[in-house]
């Protein structure tokens, strides 16, 4: 019992990064039809930034975060700008390619700037706490309640202010919201300065409990895959259930059946549901 | 229709333009080929020496230099690069020729194809009668080719005794055998702490070959081995998890390893779960990177291999020195930086005494005596003492077992 | 009767977008299905094809029993249809789009393409004739080689036609062949679509140009909200009070 | 004009052939030699990817899977079992696109985004089994001494040279079987499908089957090109079938162009010479690489067989003395017919 409350844990510590990397994922995808597969590198550019504002500067942890989700927007929009508004019309497989190019670009020049070693990044956030004969790091805690505050935020914005409200619109009906006037090249970069201020602060949280490297998002990339794809593309709330599934599915199986097959779960796990149900879960009328 | 007839033919002359331009960038495009072609050519090259030396000998590398494990190939290259250094600062003459070293390094992802590739371009284009290939799959790819295809010295970086099963005749292996190992790990904390161990190693091809090793290991010394939670150090997320399931079955020891730093994290985690035994920790993982990440307290009770800078050879404290001063103020030399140090300077010798810097057959058969030779100050972590039939530069072994934060001699045994 | 449907219908989500219709057309007839918009026009006409499973009901082909049978299939029991908009392959020549529809008619399999067979010389051969003879039929041959992309939105229209004909269908299902047309162009059309009941094809249209349908249709059938609301010949259809008010009724849900 | 240009076509075809044959004799260099056999053996994955995607229009991301299961049974029969390397070769090639033809039936349920992510976790799974399934396939230490092909006849297999002409070979027989199916009717079906389902379907082509089969020949051709590869690296490890093997036979076709018959080629022999040429930048490599391939896919898509269409055009316009009409003004005449 006590090996399932600190699995259960971690297991929600994880889904929420989880959650949080595939929200920005699926909220690119659904506006946008854009498969980004440049995610990882841009929440790895994230932890970077997060990082350098830390150590270099002495900025305080939250504030840090902020900058580096501020930071990001910024390169999303610029990447937007540069990559993906040119190939708007372009069948989906380039956005695809054009995606892995970005990913080329982006790991390759943070080993190139910062090195390849690995980077710890200090937390404020670093002791023990003992619950009921459970080990909990705090800066696990700080993972879990930033995420719920985060994704909270996120709905928030999306159902009650205006430019929030305009992307649901289009997520929700492309040819709708066109027609209502909504200004698509507006709501395309604010898509993408959202998805990767989300996954900058994923990074942030997530890079005290691991490290910092280059090379950090490539497995978080086809998980965060794996989850929106589970979800149904495009799909919030299936992002968010996805990632806490693909978190405990991941915990659990090690726990109770086999470590080597953790890993191979989720995408099993993926392939099942799609040969089911080829547009995912919580997909609108498959 | 008029309307939609004018739009099309404008749409037509659109295109047009953007064909006009698109053709006007492809030459830009071959031009940025091209540039880089170019540039490639001139780059890599040679790393230190007077350039006044005679004959220039070079010296292949292929090896990560990008991606995940790149720190590691830069660790390798770097004590080539050291020892390179070294020896056109003091002037070598091979068959009264005086000769200047360089390096050649090429990036292989970590990749057996592209070491293979490589080492062929670093015989064929750079005249390299050796290569040095810091990991196994690169070194089984290469061995399928330096003894018939492309004659090289295979110079293998890898303590995986597999590669001395291939039988391959222009092989030199230079770190320790990991087998040997295995007994004096298991011994130390087994009677220590304690005889039930976990496993959380690092699932790559190392990682499994290790925990085969230490299961087989602590079985034979009558321990019980618990059920395996390997994961990948270089994909994984969290080691929370892992390290729970781990820790449920309350093992005395904890067998550890992969690069150093998520080492140091699994640690870490598992400390602060309450465990309060003792690690194994895998030579991939060095106890005093690892320091780095986690309180030395942590630390405690660990065995793993000797920390270079805690090394008693007589080169050490100066190469610990002109490490600082020359690769990285923010680094220390890892055990592979001075392995590799000391077999490039194995290397130089055989040249010498082979009076040849192109047959790699004579540069292989003056290892053995070439070993003796070396200078003292040249060695800086146990130097071999002896090159075995198989091609291993083999000798005695210090690992160690830190305790109450000292890092105490541990005699590994060399039985081959 | 060529084609009859039997109680056809289909449910999106719980709203009956086509509410258990009966419909039939004769051999060497034009028929027209007319409607206002989001009648369920196009959706009755997936039904009939094979692009969607009905809920209820049967689809009937020259006695033979089509319903639920899949799209490619219905094709070689001999129906037909072009689209609203054309789906052509802009980049390729007219020849190029077109010799694929005689595909259903042939046998050859990857292994006679490998091996060059003679089955595959004889079948790409009549497959280029069928294509060439279906372009002169809807009078477009001249443009064979050019894409299409390069020639007129009539011309294209043309060119799909002729795509369903090179299928040796019994009966062509044209979905607002006239749409996105001029008046002029559109008598074109109107004049192809007689040339092929003349050679004894069976044409089913969905119309949104009330003038081109008076005069060309034998027969029509009204859609409303997915449910027929009328049909019969031109004139009676035009007279009929539920339809007046059925468009009357959608053109003020259109202002609104 | 157009004969004048297809016999043009055929020579510089002979020159080329003819030339592909003595590389040996003027390489002297195995380094040089092993990358054009490399170039090769990645130009034949890439006409196999090719007929999925430039053909059919279905993007997958598994191929290197597909790659690594031609690889692997090569090197387990071979290895493992001691099986000669012919049959074992035939039984890759089956085994690559009977499995290719099977997890078909699932993946081309979903179509689109769905169906490239789909077999990315196809690809990503069979790498996870060929790494952890350490009985058959060494896990991640991999198979080490796959041996050369056995003779056939007077012909022996033994080194880089002869090697060569073997895979020569089977790379025009892979370019043949893509042209036959180009220019057939099943090619056709395939190209229509990439054009549009629908209108595929409603002239009768099986859609689902044709895309099935066009998937089974991609991955077979992906078996038949791992299996080369086996031999003639002579060692396999599990990185080789991982994702990013996947993106870089992408990158191939991207380059030479998506749906031509030339352009698997020229895509994988220029980049996997590039690659060369970039060695030395190291990790510099991909910052060039990345944006490169940004630029080909917004203003290049076609690639370079596309941007060699376009200007094979104008070059021809140019030298008509008697230039057609403008496209625009034959269309205006044709409104006013």
């Amino acid at each position: 019992m006590e090996l399932f409350l600190q699995q259960l844990i971690n297991g929600i510590a994880l889904g929420s990064v989880y959650s949080l990397a595939a929200l920005g994922l699926t909220l690119v995808f659904g506006v946008l039809r854009i498969p980004n597969l440049a995610h990882g590198a841009l929440y790895m550019i994230g932890a970077y930034v997060t990082y350098f504002a830390l150590t270099s500067y002495g900025i305080p942890y939250i504030v840090a975060i902020g900058i580096s989700a501020a930071v990001l927007a910024l390169i999303g929009v610029i990447v937007e700008r540069l990559v993906f508004h040119p190939l708007r019309n372009a069948p989906h497989t380039h956005h695809l390619i054009a995606a892995v190019g970005v990913l080329f670009f982006l790991q390759s020049g943070a080993q190139v700037l910062w090195g390849s070693e690995f980077r710890e990044m200090p937390s404020p956030f670093t002791g023990v706490i003992n619950i009921f004969g459970l080990n909990i790091g705090q800066q696990r805690l700080v993972v879990i309640f930033a995420s719920i505050l985060v994704m909270a935020a996120l709905y928030w914005f999306l159902k009650k202010t205006v430019p929030g409200q305009t992307i649901e619109a289009i997520e929700q009906d492309r040819t709708g919201a066109s027609l209502v006037g909504i200004d698509a090249n507006r709501v395309s970069m604010m898509t993408f300065a959202i998805s990767a201020a989300l996954a900058a602060v994923a990074a942030s949280l997530v890079a005290p409990i691991n490290l910092v490297f280059p090379t950090m998002g490539e497995a978080l990339n086809l998980k965060v895959f794996a989850i929106i794809i589970l979800g149904g593309l495009g799909s919030i709330p299936g992002a968010i259930v996805g990632g806490f599934a693909l978190a405990l599915a991941e915990v659990f199986s090690s726990t109770y059946v086999s470590n080597a097959f953790s890993e191979a779960i989720g995408f099993l796990f993926l392939l099942v549901v799609l040969a089911v149900r080829p547009t995912g879960l919580f997909s609108k009328g498959a | 229709m008029r309307v939609s007839g004018l739009g099309e033919t404008m749409g037509k002359e659109k295109g047009m333009w953007k064909l006009r331009r698109k053709l006007a960038l492809s030459p830009l495009i071959l031009a940025a080929f091209f540039l880089a072609a170019c540039g490639g050519g001139s780059g890599g090259g040679g790393e230190g020496g007077s350039g006044d030396g005679g004959e220039v000998v070079n010296i292949g590398y292929s090896g990560p230099l990008s991606g995940g494990a790149s720190l590691y190939g830069e660790n390798v290259l770097e004590g080539i690069q050291m020892a390179v250094a070294d020896l056109n600062e003091e002037g070598v003459e091979i068959d009264g020729q005086p000769v200047t070293f360089e390096i050649s390094s090429l990036d292989d992802r970590y990749l057996p194809n592209e070491a293979a590739t490589n080492a062929q371009r670093l015989v064929q284009q750079e005249d390299a009668a050796v290569v040095f290939i810091p990991h196994s799959g690169g070194i089984f790819a290469a061995q399928s080719i330096n003894a018939d295809r492309n004659e090289f010295l295979l110079g293998a970086y890898s303590s995986d005794p597999a590669i001395l099963e291939q039988e391959n005749p222009l092989t030199m292996m230079i770190p320790p055998r990991f087998d040997n190992y295995m007994e004096p790990f298991v011994g130390t904390t087994m009677d220590e702490f304690g005889d039930s161990l976990g496993l959380i190693p690092t699932e790559s091809e190392y990682g499994q070959e290790w925990t085969d090793q230490v299961t087989e290991e602590w079985e034979n010394q009558g321990g019980e081995v618990l059920s395996n939670n390997g994961v990948d150090y270089a994909t994984t997320t969290d080691y929370a998890g892992p390290v729970t399931q781990a820790l449920s079955e309350d093992p005395d020891v904890l067998f550890v390893g992969g690069p150093s730093q998520p080492t140091a994290l699994v640690i870490e985690e598992a400390r602060g779960q309450g465990f309060e035994g003792g690690f194994i920790v895998m030579d991939q993982a060095k106890v005093e990177e690892m320091e780095e990440f986690t309180s030395e307290e942590n630390i405690n009770g660990s065995v793993g291999v000797m920390p270079l800078i805690e090394s008693t050879e007589a080169g050490t404290e100066d190469f610990v020195a002109r490490y600082e001063e020359e690769i990285s103020e923010d680094r220390i030399p890892v055990s592979e930086v001075g392995y590799n140090y000391q077999a490039m300077h194995v290397v130089a010798k055989a040249m010498e005494l082979a009076d040849s810097t192109d047959d790699p057959q004579a540069i292989r058969e003056n290892i053995e005596p070439a070993i003796a030779e070396v200078e003292d100050e040249y060695k800086v972590i146990n130097f071999p003492d002896g090159f075995t039939e198989e091609g291993h530069l083999a000798g005695p072994v210090v690992a160690t077992f830190v305790e109450d934060g000292e890092y105490t001699e541990l005699e590994v045994p060399q039985e081959q | 009767m060529l084609l009859t449907t039997k109680n056809l219908g289909i449910t999106f989500g719980g709203l009956k977008a086509v509410n258990e219709v009966d419909f039939e057309v004769e051999r060497g007839t034009v028929a027209a299905i007319i409607g206002p918009n989001g009648a369920g026009k196009s959706t009755f006409f997936n039904l009939i094809s094979g692009f969607h499973k009905p809920t209820t009901g049967t689809v009937t082909l020259d006695g033979e029993d089509l319903t639920n049978l899949p799209a490619h299939k219905t094709v070689r029991s001999g129906m037909a249809r072009t689209f609203q908009t054309t789906n052509l392959f802009m980049e390729d020549t007219v020849l190029d789009n077109l010799i694929v529809g005689h595909r259903v008619r042939t046998k050859s399999n990857i292994f006679d393409a490998i091996l060059r067979t003679p089955r595959l010389r004889r079948e790409e051969k009549e497959s280029r004739e069928r294509a060439m003879e279906s372009l002169a039929f809807a009078g477009v041959d001249r443009l064979a080689e050019r894409t299409v992309g390069s020639i007129s939105q009539e011309a294209q229209k043309r060119v799909s036609i002729a795509l369903a004909l090179a299928t040796e269908p019994k009966i062509l299902l044209l979905d607002e062949p006239a749409a996105g047309v001029n008046n002029e162009e559109t008598e074109g059309l109107a004049t192809l679509i007689r040339k092929l009941v003349e050679h004894e094809y069976t044409v089913c249209l969905v119309e949104h140009k009330m003038s081109m349908v008076m005069g060309l249709a034998d027969k029509i059938m009204v859609l409303h909200h997915g449910e027929k609301i009328a049909e019969g010949e031109p004139k009676e259809v035009a007279s009929n009070e539920a339809v007046i008010e059925a468009y009357l009724g959608a053109e003020e849900e259109d202002d609104a | 004009m157009d004969a004048l240009g297809r016999h043009w076509k055929k020579i510089a075809l002979a020159v080329i052939f003819v030339i592909s044959l003595f590389v040996p004799f003027f390489v002297q260099n195995n380094y040089f030699l092993g990358v054009i056999i490399l170039g090769y053996i990645w130009a034949i994955a890439t006409y196999g990817l090719n007929i999925l995607l430039g053909y059919t229009g279905q993007l997958s991301l598994g191929h290197a899977g597909f790659f690594g299961i031609g690889a692997y049974t090569v090197g387990v029969l071979t290895v493992g079992y001691e099986f000669p390397f012919w049959p074992s070769l035939l039984i890759a090639v089956i085994a690559s696109s009977v499995l290719g033809f099977l997890i078909g039936i699932f993946a081309l349920r979903t179509r689109n985004e769905y169906f490239a992510i789909f077999t990315l976790g196809v690809g990503f799974v069979i790498y996870l089994v060929i790494e952890r399934w350490e009985g058959l396939t060494g896990g991640a230490l991999g198979l080490i001494g796959v041996p050369y092909p056995e003779g056939i006849g007077p012909i022996q297999f033994d080194g880089p040279g002869s090697l060569y002409y073997l895979i020569l070979g089977f790379l025009i027989l892979t370019i043949y079987i893509a042209w036959s199916i180009a220019n057939s009717l099943v090619g056709r079906s395939f190209m229509a499908i990439r054009n549009s389902e629908e209108l595929a379907a409603a002239t009768g082509i099986n859609v689902g089957r044709a895309k099935q089969l066009a998937f089974a020949i991609s991955t077979g051709v992906a078996g038949l090109a791992g299996g080369l590869y086996a031999t003639y690296i002579g060692f396999l490890g599990p990185a080789i079938v991982n994702v990013p093997t996947t993106f870089e036979i992408l990158l191939y076709l991207l380059v030479g162009g998506m749906g031509s018959l030339s352009g698997p080629l020229v895509g994988a022999f220029l980049v996997t010479t590039l690659f060369q040429f970039l060695q030395q930048f190291e990790a510099y490599r991909l910052v060039i690489l990345g944006p490169l391939v940004v630029i080909i896919i917004i203003f290049f898509p076609k690639g370079l067989a596309g941007l060699w269409h376009a200007a094979e055009t104008r070059i021809r316009k140019r030298m008509n003395k008697n230039p057609a009409p403008d496209e625009s003004s034959e269309s205006a005449k044709e409104e006013a017919r």
